[in-house]
């Protein structure tokens, strides 16, 4: 993809001396006697666009609420307009133009999108609502945003790329002249991202203040004016656009060189079938799905977003109603609910971590041992060893959490995909199925997860991923399904393992094709 | 031939004497109308004021009743509402617990609650000539608990006799039981219990024996139910009497009201039903075995 | 069977499916059954009877309805309609010696039961926002509180009004405007205000957010605490309402008063399809719900088909049904 | 550093923080008061009848605390003792002309009591996982039901035990080991057997997981539905022992057996720190909450400080207090 909208030079030049709109200065926060943040002072120009980039737990996110008002800052200043200012919530900070985009989804999940998109910002006609331009706009935003669903549609009822469709249309309706966004892109595919640049590049020429953080550093690299790198709560590199390439931005991040992403491709062995899938639908959504998957392979998915890959792995996986066949070691199983998969030796990673994946609510251990209690349990459950499983996860998979009995929805996404990744590996499972393996994850941690799928491989296990960026199926898979519309496009090896081919594919285009427009 | 339609309604079965009321009214209904072929009746019980009178609009409304019985949940709510049905010129017989305004039933048949009360207190007067100290337990918070309670004071004023406490028993056993554990717990020294209720009187009884102190006191209950009957009749040093506030008053009140249509016998004005003291020497005539009370 | 994913409770309520046709439907199947039962049914003083008699419910289950959406619940409703009327009853006899008895004396009565009402309205929402204790521990104390405290003010008894007050008082319940009674007309603008103000206007957004996800609606500016305070104030100024017209039908209170009435308004509220758990709510469910309860009493009197004991049995097997005529989702409770 | 890996030994134990305490401050505050109120109040033989007819709420709380921590409720508890019990005596009574007055139909009695609260239990539980009603609902719905059948079985009356088998079956509530009574026992056996199964089964964790994300429990394997109607089977089971508790008591079931315990259950459940919304739940806290209940009461008989009209009142506003005890935690709903 080639930057077709780049700024030329001299706009971001001739915005950066103008006096930042919203700055930090010094600010300090700790959580209980754990400091987080240490003296960050960041400053946010109009029309330009700053990055803020760093390993899970960098502290982004924090630095981010305490901007927009959502979180108190322990010391140092907010300063908006050159004056300093205290947002005691965040509903002060947005009526002064400062809008965030949370990391994770702040929709309500029984309301329709046009509800959640004017919540607390309703449009009135004297008392009453103004229902027909709220959807007027809602339809306006959406198409703006190229993501055609009915504003009327209940938000639970939607794909997570719509919901973080969702999301920044309801930060657009908003106006701000500072806007945040914590990750918008991680749940979003190409030509998502696409759209979203787009609006960027808008709001940008509009004079709006942008901070943004990504773990995709060639996004950063693409549209940021400025980057800021923080390393454990603290700022460790402010930037200017073209002084650091993405290589720089991921060793100041880490703090370590980073190595090839990806280690070397396992090609297949031609071992034994483990699983064999035929003639598979599940729902309406995927229609007459077959593949195969060897002993110690891993076997990508690939596909347009909507493309059904979640929907067949959960078919597969026993929660939702599916029909057709499916052999483990040759032998025909029926799997109806995922205790059935488990038992059968299978296990599936959701895509979505904190709806379907971990208790927030808990704390590590008991999220850890949920999948496989029975392994931790005679009569009683054996506390020692789910103690010691716990050990071992925290050292296999290098979690990192404030402290030991923290709450999983207190830790960072990074690490609660480890957490997650820990847990269904404790069933000990012939194949693993793992969907969006690295969805938010910084470049340090991803890379630990390309490591420890390779591992599995290694081990034994046969692992299938399914993931929308396309660097991570190729660097990591020795072949690939493509699926298109619910059914499998196509299945690539080898050389063929490359974006032209998996896009194409995706899209319906033949070879010789006209590339999309 | 023109049938008559008579609605009777009456507080639901929330407790043993209610059941007892209840269970006449209803036999007496089924008895009539297999002997009346010409008698309709409908029969509604309420859980509380408000539903009783819905009911009766009910049956205003939509079953042309010629007669109502009816035993007011309270007075002042229910008056208004029967007044109303006296005015669309059907008959009306109250129970029990008269009306606020005067003169709206043709036919009244009532106990007598501030005699219940008063009985129960001379007998405690007669039994107590040098005082003692008793517990007393109360119904449910309502009026007729009220007068009931007066009745009793009124009568033991100036005997010597003590009460040492009074709490709600709200005529349930499990409640009576309750209360009469922790006055036990409370004093040592208790003669005897006005547990103002046969149902308050077994959870007075289980809680006695269960403190082992079932020699120590004496208990009168109320309202004639048959065990109490019987142990009055075994001679139960314990039970030693009962007082009368018979359930099938509603029996009566219902009788009489179809003998209004299917006979010319003059059956309206008042009748009391008076609160008769049960002790051993006429404890048989007042046995009904086959009652549910 | 492995269902889909979507915790999917109540498609939105935008589309009229079968599960909005649900209560209707029992509705509709209640009245065949009572017209052919006894044709009387339909006469317009058993149908005036029936709507005016549920006007009380109603109009508390409107209010129900918002505090239910909000993800709140409110257990001292029945209790709070007898302290309220005990009150109202001994503020108006208080005042005949004053003001003798006049108009004048009921408006200051009326006055006092609507501002009594968003009193123990506030007081259970202060509780309930502030303190942060679960509504069904603080209503279901202040239900407690309330019925002692009409046993206490009634010395156990009956608290009745002042005759003659009484019968200037009484067309508020037994008068009307065009042959419809004032509870009836009541009720409806109730309802209609209600609907309007949850469909139609911020505050019933803000309800359904709430409900739905707290943090959510936090973040986007609604503020929650005052939202959700204001749904106990209204529903507690609508149980004062509802107090309003029930003093003129009966003349009295007592700890009988108002029995049982919350678990009927929640009842009313759920088979209408307003979701337990919150974020969804729908006020002309509940309306259908309240007329559903109130015409079983009614249809129940209207024959001698069971006994009266069995009443209840036949009251708890229709409430479930007209939920399970609904139960297409999937509930998770 | 904003990460660490910690590896601190003695993890994961229990932390006593003032929520946990909140309760059990109540309760010392409770016990300190009644002793002060009336020294007899700590005599063991006031202990004894506290505990024991605490029992009967602590067994079905205990039940109750499973139920909600898996995101449920169950409003027919109350009823369905009444019912249980009069099932009991009535099939006991038929059971002498063949068997005689002998322990045999006891056993018998208190068999078909506890099969019979499975069944009311798992009528729930389908009910309510199978049809996917509310549990609200249908609980309502069996309450109502479950009251109008002992009214109808009685014929309004009280149904009572052979007055001579009575006399065999006494010591199961009166009776008891080493000078504690059965109920007692009973109540400490399922506390502990609740507590262990709460913290250190599979079914515990399950039932926890379910309250908390429905969702999530589904992806982990857990069984949802079973274990949800699960609760509700243990908790029929659990009402079926109350009821062989409670008829020895006074030997008799009416449509008054049992009323309001359902609220008296919940209430004891939450005051011990359950959350109503689910996903968490202390067996030891729902024991504490039982006795600070229990002694609410007794405490109020014990002395005569305010009107017995008013006990109510208090009891009220120590039900809110305990609460507020414990309310750091700011509650959502
Ligand atoms: N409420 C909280 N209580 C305790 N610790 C917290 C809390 N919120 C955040 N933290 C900790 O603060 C640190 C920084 O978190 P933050 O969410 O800002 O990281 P981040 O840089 O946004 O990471 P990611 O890229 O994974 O989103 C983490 O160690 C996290 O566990
Ligand atoms: N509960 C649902 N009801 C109806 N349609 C649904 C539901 N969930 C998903 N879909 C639809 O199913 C299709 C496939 O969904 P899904 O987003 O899981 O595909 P995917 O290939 O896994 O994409 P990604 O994982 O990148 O989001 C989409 O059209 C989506 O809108
Ligand atoms: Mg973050
Ligand atoms: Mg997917």
């Amino acid at each position: 993809m080639n930057p077709a909208i780049a700024t030329p030079e001299g706009q971001s030049q001739a915005t950066s001396p103008a006096a930042p709109t919203l700055a930090l200065l010094n600010v300090q926060r700790s959580f209980g006697p754990i400091q987080i943040l240490h003296d960050i002072s960041i400053e946010l120009h109009p029309g330009e666009v700053h990055a803020l980039i760093g390993e899970n737990g960098a502290g982004k996110s924090t630095t981010m609420k305490i901007m927009s008002g959502y979180l108190a800052a322990s010391a140092g200043e907010i300063v908006l307009d050159g004056a300093p200012v205290t947002f005691s919530r965040s509903r002060e900070a947005e009526a002064m133009g400062v809008t965030l985009i949370h990391q994770e989804f702040n929709l309500a999940q029984l309301l329709s999108v046009e509800q959640n998109i004017f919540l607390g910002h309703e449009l009135r006609k004297g008392w009453l609502l103004d229902h027909g331009s709220m959807r007027a706009k809602t339809r306006e935003l959406l198409e703006r945003l190229e993501t055609p669903i009915d504003p009327r549609a209940k938000t639970a009822d939607i794909s997570v790329p719509e919901k973080q469709m969702v999301e920044i249309a309801k930060a657009l309706s908003r106006k701000a002249r500072v806007l945040i966004m914590d990750e918008p892109t991680a749940a979003l595919t190409t030509r998502e991202t696409e759209v979203l640049f787009k609006q960027i590049e808008r709001l940008k020429a509009e004079g709006t203040a942008i901070l943004y953080t990504s773990h995709k550093l060639d996004e950063v690299a693409r549209i940021a004016d400025r980057v800021t790198v923080m390393r454990d709560g603290h700022i460790v590199r402010t930037a200017l656009r073209g002084e650091m390439d993405e290589d720089q931005m991921a060793e100041a991040m880490v703090g370590r060189e980073l190595s090839d992403m990806f280690p070397a491709k396992r090609p297949a062995s031609g071992a034994e079938t483990v699983l064999d899938v035929a003639n598979f639908s599940v729902g309406s959504i995927v229609k007459n799905v077959s593949f195969a998957l060897e002993r110690g392979e891993i076997l990508g998915f690939a596909g347009l977003v909507g493309s059904g890959r979640t929907e067949l792995m959960e078919g597969l996986f026993g929660v939702r109603s599916a029909s057709g066949s499916v052999a483990i070691n040759g032998a025909p199983v029926k799997i109806h609910s995922a205790e059935d998969a488990v038992n059968a030796g299978l296990v599936y990673l959701p895509e979505d971590r904190k709806e379907n994946g971990l208790i927030l609510t808990q704390d590590m251990r008991r999220n850890l041992t949920l999948l496989a209690l029975k392994k931790f349990t005679n009569v009683l459950i054996d506390g020692a060893a789910e103690e010691a499983a716990l050990d071992k996860a925290i050292v296999d998979f290098d979690i990192r959490a404030p402290s030991r009995d923290v709450l999983v929805g207190n830790m960072s996404g990074g690490n609660q995909q480890k957490v997650l990744l820990a847990k269904i590996m404790l069933a000990e499972p012939q194949i693993v199925i793992i969907d969006e393996p690295t969805r938010g994850i910084d470049v340090g941690t991803k890379q630990q997860f390309y490591t420890f799928i390779h591992q599995l491989a290694e081990a034994g296990h046969s692992v299938i991923v399914i993931s929308s960026e396309m660097t991570e199926v190729i660097g990591l898979c020795d072949r690939v399904c493509v699926m298109r519309r619910g059914e499998i496009a196509g299945e690539v090896t080898g050389a063929d393992v490359n974006e032209d081919t998996i896009v194409r594919l995706a899209m319906g285009l033949d070879k010789k094709g006209n590339g999309h427009g | 031939a023109d049938t008559t339609v008579i609605g009777v309604s009456i507080p639901a079965a929330t407790h043993g004497w209610a059941g007892g009321m209840n269970f006449h009214a209803k036999t007496t209904v089924e008895r009539l109308e297999a002997t009346y072929p010409e008698l309709d009746f409908v029969l509604a019980t309420a859980s509380d004021p408000a539903k009783q009178v819905n009911d009766i609009e009910d049956m205003m409304a939509t079953r042309n009743i010629d007669a109502l019985v009816v035993l007011p949940f309270e007075s002042e709510p229910l008056t208004a509402p029967v007044k109303r049905v006296k005015e669309s010129g059907a008959w009306v017989t109250v129970i029990d617990r008269g009306l606020s305004e005067d003169g709206i039933e043709d036919l009244y048949v009532a106990g007598d609650n501030p005699g219940f009360g008063y009985t129960s207190g001379m007998f405690f007067k007669e039994m107590m000539p040098d005082g003692g100290k008793i517990v007393v337990l109360r119904g449910i918070p309502t009026t007729i608990d009220n007068e009931r309670v007066d009745g009793f004071k009124a009568a033991i004023e100036g005997s010597g006799i003590e009460i040492l406490a009074m709490e709600h028993g709200n005529w349930n056993r499990d409640d009576a039981f309750t209360v009469m554990q922790d006055f036990l717990s409370k004093y040592p020294e208790i003669d005897a219990v006005w547990a103002s209720d046969d149902d308050m009187a077994i959870g007075v009884l289980g809680a006695m024996k269960e403190a082992g102190r079932t020699d120590e006191m004496w208990v009168l209950g109320g309202a004639g139910m048959k065990e109490m009957i019987k142990r009055v009749a075994d001679g139960d040093p314990t039970i030693k009497a009962n007082v009368t506030y018979p359930p099938s008053m509603s029996a009566t009140a219902i009788e009489m009201t179809a003998l209004n249509f299917v006979s010319n016998a003059p059956v309206s004005g008042k009748f009391v039903i008076g609160s008769v003291l049960i002790t051993q020497e006429n404890a048989e005539k007042f046995y009904y075995p086959d009652s549910p009370f | 069977m492995a269902e889909t994913t979507t915790n999917a409770p109540g498609k939105g309520g935008f589309k009229f499916d079968i599960q909005a046709l649900g209560p209707i439907l029992a509705l509709i199947a209640l009245v065949v059954i009572g017209y052919l039962l006894n044709p009387d049914f339909l006469a317009s003083k058993n149908i005036t009877n029936v709507l005016s008699r549920s006007a009380f419910i109603g109009i508390m289950a409107v209010g129900m309805t918002f505090v239910i959406t909000a993800g709140g619940l409110d257990l001292s409703v029945g209790s709070m309609t007898a302290f309220i009327a005990g009150i109202m009853i001994m503020v108006m006899n208080g005042l005949i010696p004053a003001l003798g008895t006049t108009w004048g004396v009921i408006l200051v009565g009326m006055g006092v039961g609507l501002m009594l009402g968003a009193a123990a309205g506030a007081l259970n929402g202060i509780l309930i926002t502030r303190m942060g204790i679960e509504a069904f521990i603080v209503t279901l104390g202040m239900m407690v509180i309330f019925r002692s405290l009409v046993t206490w003010m009634a010395d156990g008894g009956t608290i009745s009004l002042n005759f003659s007050l009484g019968s200037i008082y009484e067309p508020v319940y037994y008068g009307g405007l065009f042959g419809i009674r004032w509870p009836i007309i009541v009720f409806a603008v109730v309802a209609v205000l209600g609907e309007i103000a949850m469909r139609h206007t911020a505050y019933g957004r803000h309800c359904a957010a709430i409900g739905s996800n707290e943090q959510v609606a936090r973040y986007s500016a609604v503020h929650v605490k005052n939202v959700r305070l204001m749904t106990y104030i209204v529903l507690g100024v609508l149980v004062g309402l509802a107090s309003v017209l029930y003093v003129p039908r009966l003349g009295s209170a007592s700890n009988s008063t108002g029995l049982l009435w919350e678990l009927e308004t929640i009842a009313a509220v759920i088979i209408g399809g307003t979701l337990l758990s919150g974020g969804y709510g729908r006020v002309w469910g509940t309306v259908v719900g309240v007329l559903i309860l109130g015409l079983i009493d009614n249809i129940l009197n209207l024959t001698d088909l069971v006994s009266p004991y069995l009443n209840g049995a036949i009251q708890g097997v229709i409430i479930i049904l007209a939920v399970v005529l609904q139960r297409a989702r999937t509930s998770s409770r």
